[in-house]
């Protein structure tokens, strides 16, 4: 049968008009998503250039974005960015990866045997709030002055958000699914991977991606450890030099990258949940 | 109580696109409801039913056409134009009172009334004693059933209704073929219902559409004039129930599943 | 330190003026020489008590440091990890005032808010042993006195915010202040001082060390007297080394100004100036930072290395509170 | 109607006996999950005093929970530990309710309006990225040293995290809820309250939860800013004085209140919601 | 293809207990089926029905009593004992296609004989076209034709069907009866068959059960010899239904809902 060429001419025709409120998300053409977010940026930079020419603090203090690309500029034509950058990326990878196994892992494990939840569960709760510097000591103890130590201070930084996380995403699953899939005869491991995960994924994605911004935090107090060129260090020297432009460049090269693998990993999956669950699908 | 509106509709269809699957689920239709009248809609399964529902109801937006209630175009959802969902959508966090009673409480209604119209339901429904338990704690006839009791306690002037009592034992159903029908009768609400069972549609309906398979398109329009009330078990209320089975099986016999284009 | 054959030694230090003698050892090259055919590990810290840590947890076997966290160190291991084996330099510390606020006599304190680097450090228990000379009491102790340790960078943020009334501070931190927020200053620590000499930084050692390689220990100390010599001698030299090591480390030397400003106000001598260290202790105790009771400094010192490595140039030998 | 007796008899036959995978919590009796925790946290002190004792690391860096507690003590009958723990709480408080309450409406808001998800919904994942100290020198510009300084750093530390939560939670609620609200004329600000944060609620909790932990890990960051007591200061002191003891000390009063406040605050809302919506009911 | 197997329950009850509500859903019960029997269970919304096939397939524990499958007692679920859901239950993760090869995937099956074996349960239940379809795009009935492909394709000796075509239209539901009785008829499965349709149960079943209302006790129980095929317009088929409708209704009006006790 032909579909009839009404309804497929015009794409705009899926738009909604209407003023009734529409809580859930429409899809958008591409390019307006893009173009919306580069004139937000664009406006932000402008905003904060004037803030920092005309307002009510020292440019010193208070430096703007011209200023501000001119340390990036100057950092990555030094070569100490892109070095530094790519010391603590691959830390941050090496330890999120860890905390990620380890945390999917004993989060599965803390649903499934009560008694690690009654026991391990309540503990961990107490040692997320503990601020990262807490662990180096600990770490210089356990590991030496070395990667380890570094690594260990930044997985105790992930593990746990994405331990509850999972524990959360599981829990809070519709019990449904578990007994279905049992029901086919899934047991053991495979009903975790097959099933238990999957239908926790939803949820687990949140925690995976706040362990991913504290696995950042984390590594930026573990590279105050010692002087070795990282980001964490060239934050530091910048603040050790009342360097306000190199505290902003790094903190913007943070940001960046934390954008930036955002847009690579982790949205590219939300699109893959929502397109599957139906999640915000509804044009009303 | 609220009384009914005449419903319009011209040329509504609805495609889904998704990635690169397009499913058309609705042909272009046409469609006038007078008020207060109550039509039956029968269909193969996936014929869109559910999606005509939901288009008039305001819950999605057509591909084409346009959708008129009292002659005003249909611009998204009203609480005077009431869906009842296939699939019940209680909410979980509310027990069971209180999900009949989330209609009422976005209307200006004392707490009291909002008590008393929501017991007043819920013992319509046979669901006594249960005002407090979850809606995790419901057998699926259960749910349904407190899902009518929701939907009725607002009192809408239009009433669309998928598939109400398709989870309910034949006694229940009678007693709620009853409860609707009074009502009906009462208020002389625009009725929209959709069932699978011809015979309770012919019971229930002034009139009976029937829709092709997917993209559905309505290929049979029976005016019932029976004597009101009808049981299921009347010969007459059988005798027509065959005719549109007939029609109905013609309509599936012809078709071929070819509606869906890999684009 | 290592197994048998060839060791490697870790030392510790900070990207500091105060630690231009070891910047320059492992700068120039000589202390690699001194050690071989044993590696050198350097580790740079950005605070003492972080190297203290890892000197705690056998991470670095020698080092320079400041005298609060070499105490701390010596206190916290019941005087078992860790011996002064040598000075480093003294003076370097300032209490300098912002513009617009009178700060002439200790009575002025009251209602000041002074910053000092560190919550313990020297800085701080002599600014709280001040005001309590001039009968005040700090904000902590219900007094009028605010004593705020904070990050040196957060001292000069502070400052040009007029949020902080003074601070007592180390070089190059107080040279900035100077030359950044036009503050004044107050005194010059070494006034404070007979002799306008205190201890500021330390070579200290890790007793394991010690006991184990004292033929590395000497080696160390030759290189740290001659860099020391250096220093003296050549100021210049010496400057543009050290702040060649600190733009290494940190990724950021210091500019031109600072630099020359700050190096003037420390003096550089293996001498551990072991009095003022024990007047140190002596107030911090008072203060109730070393514990209940008085620390035993006496096993602090293990100065015979050093006068070994004096006597062989020559050159007259140190003491520590009469020992030699 | 009478119940058989034997149904009621016994709440051990609601206990499951069979050897099968089973995935999802039984509820248990209430004094079985304390004696168990007791057991626990009674074993991890002793092992953690072993350790202390017998372990390679000398006791001044690894100080025994003998120790720890006396540490405690001495700073429980000296008052420094219970004024410090009133302040930092206060503080948390204060800074989480901000967080609270922005993070709610915002994350509501970045679901609401798709420009503000494609603008500052992509911003937020940076900045999230950003550790507590960050913030710090801002706030000092911005604030002054006060508190205001620091309640700033501890809403930056968290408010993101539920800010994330929030989206996250909305965005993966079933669409069919918020239609059969809208459907009932439910609108606006209503449909909110009353239907899109409770569907989303499960899912929302989790991040409040680890909102909560950040906002202890930004505090403590905060606390150094300047001297006044607090938990923040009594740990840095520790740490600048090299006093494991303390440092241990403090970390256990932080992992005490957090715990704490877990149980008073986050299981008895995971139960309710676990009880309304049947998670984890089944037996199987 | 696997063969039926011999089902006994002996005192089997369900009670459930939520904080101060105690349910009791199902009273203990004693019921023996043949193996190869096909047996449909009749009984009014929430009388114990979906709660007695949770305990067959083990997925809940019965408060009282004991339940063996050729004589081995359940102690959890198992693959040979496949419940088809109430509410369809597809994974929305998986497309429909693996939803179906989920079970398959359990056992030692090739990719391609998973593949084949799918596709062939997607045919007979007409949901060609729709293999790469998520749970969300389908309608109603297309779920629980999904789910009863993906139940099927197992090939269980025990099938525990939970209103399976409640959500189907006639048509669509005629052929499927044929698809079922005739894969019954060429495996003698051990099938359990929970419907609200009397005529379908006396259709398809050699046994019809009647529950009371809850707490549901078994009330009636009819053997079926009719000749197969069976159409549930056979003349004979009706008059059964109208005899089993009369024990049903009676057992209805005699009980009062007082199951419900607040502790
Ligand atoms: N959200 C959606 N995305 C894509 N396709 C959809 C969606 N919803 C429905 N469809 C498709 O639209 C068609 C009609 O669906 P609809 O739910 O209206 O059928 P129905 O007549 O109600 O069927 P049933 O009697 O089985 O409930 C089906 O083919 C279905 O796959
Ligand atoms: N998890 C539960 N917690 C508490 N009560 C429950 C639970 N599940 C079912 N019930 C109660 O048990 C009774 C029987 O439920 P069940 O689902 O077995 O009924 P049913 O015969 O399948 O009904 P229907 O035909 O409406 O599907 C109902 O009263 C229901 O409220
Ligand atoms: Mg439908
Ligand atoms: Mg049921
Ligand atoms: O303590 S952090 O918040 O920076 O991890």
């Amino acid at each position: 049968m032909e579909i009839p060429t009404q309804t497929l001419a015009a794409p705009a025709a899926l738009h909604v008009p209407q003023a009734a409120a529409r809580p859930l998300r429409l899809t958008r053409p591409w390019h307006s998503v893009h173009a919306r977010r580069a004139l937000f940026f664009g406006a932000l930079l402008v905003v904060w250039e004037l803030v920092s020419r005309y307002g009510p603090w020292p440019d010193y203090l208070m430096p703007g974005p011209i200023e501000v690309s001119q340390a990036v500029a100057d950092g990555i034509r030094s070569g100490l960015f892109v070095r530094g950058a790519v010391v603590s990326l691959l830390r941050l990878v090496f330890g999120y990866g860890i905390s990620l196994v380890g945390g999917v892992v004993l989060g599965a494990l803390l649903v499934r045997f009560r008694v690690l939840s009654d026991t391990v569960g309540s503990l961990i709760v107490g040692l997320q709030a503990l601020p990262s510097v807490c662990w180096l000591p600990l770490a210089i103890l356990w590991f030496g002055l070395n990667e380890r130590a570094i690594i260990f201070v930044v997985v105790m930084g992930s593990l746990f958000s994405i331990v509850l996380g999972v524990r959360d995403g599981i829990a809070n699953t519709s019990p449904i699914f578990v007994k279905a899939a049992r029901n086919l005869g899934s047991t053991g491991v495979r009903l975790y991977t097959d099933v238990v995960l999957p239908a926790a994924f939803p949820t687990i994605l949140g925690g995976l991606r706040q362990g991913w911004a504290f696995a950042w935090r984390s590594l930026m107090a573990a590279e105050l450890l010692y002087f070795s060129l990282s980001l964490g260090n060239l934050l530091q020297t910048g603040r050790d030099l009342n360097d306000a432009a190199q505290v902003m460049a790094v903190m913007t090269l943070i940001i960046f990258i934390g954008v930036t693998f955002n847009f690579l990993l982790f949205t590219p999956l939300e699109r893959r949940v929502s397109e599957r669950w139906g999640f915000g699908t509804t044009s009303a | 109580m609220s009384t009914g509106r005449a419903l319009h509709l011209r040329g509504v269809g609805k495609t889904y696109v998704s990635g690169d699957r397009v499913v058309q689920a609705l042909a272009p239709t046409d469609l006038d409801v007078a008020p207060g009248e109550f039509v039956c809609l029968l269909g193969a399964s996936g014929c869109g039913k559910s999606t005509l529902l939901q288009l008039v109801a305001g819950l999605e937006e057509p591909t084409s056409g346009q959708i008129t209630v009292d002659d005003v175009p249909v611009a998204g959802p009203s609480p005077d134009r009431v869906l009842l969902f296939q699939d019940a959508a209680l909410f979980p966090w509310l027990s069971v009172e209180d999900n009949v009673r989330f209609g009422l409480r976005q209307s200006t209604r004392s707490r009291e009334e909002q008590h008393r119209i929501a017991q007043e339901w819920i013992e319509k429904v046979h669901l006594l004693g249960f005002e407090h338990a979850w809606v995790h704690q419901l057998s699926g006839g259960m749910r349904q059933r407190a899902a009518l009791a929701r939907a009725l306690a607002t009192d809408p002037s239009m009433l669309l209704m998928d598939e109400p009592f398709g989870a309910l034992d034949a006694l229940t159903r009678d007693r709620l073929h009853e409860e609707l029908e009074s009502l009906w009768a009462a208020t002389r609400k625009t009725v929209v219902f959709v069932t699978h069972n011809v015979r309770e549609a012919v019971a229930l309906g002034d009139r009976v559409l029937v829709l092709s398979p997917r993209p559905g398109r309505i290929v049979g329009d029976f005016r019932i004039t029976l004597p009101r009330p009808r049981a299921l078990e009347d010969v007459t209320v059988m005798q027509q129930a065959s005719e549109i089975m007939h029609v109905l099986r013609r309509a599936l016999d012809a078709a071929t599943d070819d509606a869906l284009l890999e684009a | 330190s290592g197994g048998a054959g060839a060791l490697t030694v870790s030392m510790a230090y900070m990207p500091n003026l105060t630690h231009a003698a070891g910047l320059i050892a492992v700068g120039d090259g000589s202390l690699r020489k001194a050690l071989a055919p044993h590696t050198l590990n350097v580790k740079a810290f950005s605070a003492g008590p972080q190297l203290i840590e890892a000197l705690l947890a056998g991470e670095v076997d020698i080092a320079l440091v400041g005298p609060s966290p070499a105490l701390n160190g010596f206190v916290k291991s019941r005087g078992a990890a860790l011996r002064v084996i040598a000075g480093a330099s003294s003076g370097g510390a300032l209490f300098v005032v912002r513009p617009g606020v009178t700060i002439k006599a200790p009575a002025d304190l009251a209602g000041k808010h002074i910053a000092t680097p560190q919550r313990g450090g020297t800085q701080d228990i002599a600014l709280r042993f001040l005001a309590r000379g001039a009968g005040l009491k700090t904000a902590d102790e219900g007094g009028t006195v605010s004593v705020v340790p904070m990050q040196p960078a957060d001292i000069l943020t502070t400052f040009q915010r007029g949020q902080i009334d003074g601070a007592w501070l180390a070089e190059p931190w107080c040279t900035r202040l100077i030359q950044e927020a036009g503050a004044t200053v107050w005194f010059d620590e070494r006034s404070k001082w007979p002799g306008e000499r205190f201890a500021t930084a330390h070579v200290i050692v890790a007793t394991r060390f010690l006991e184990q390689h004292p033929d590395l220990v000497r080696a160390f100390l030759r290189t740290h007297v001659e860099a020391t010599q250096f220093t003296v001698a050549h100021p210049a030299e010496a400057q543009t080394l050290a702040n060649r090591e600190i733009g290494r480390i940190t990724t950021a030397a210091l500019p031109a100004r600072v630099l020359e400003a700050a190096f003037r106000n420390v003096d550089y001598t293996w001498d551990p100036l072991s009095s003022s260290l024990a007047v140190m202790a002596d107030h911090a105790h008072q203060l109730g930072f070393l514990g209940e009771a008085p620390p035993d400094l006496r096993a602090l010192y293990d100065l015979a290395p050093l006068n070994e490595v004096l006597r062989e140039k020559g050159l007259p030998a140190v003491t520590a509170g009469g020992q030699p």
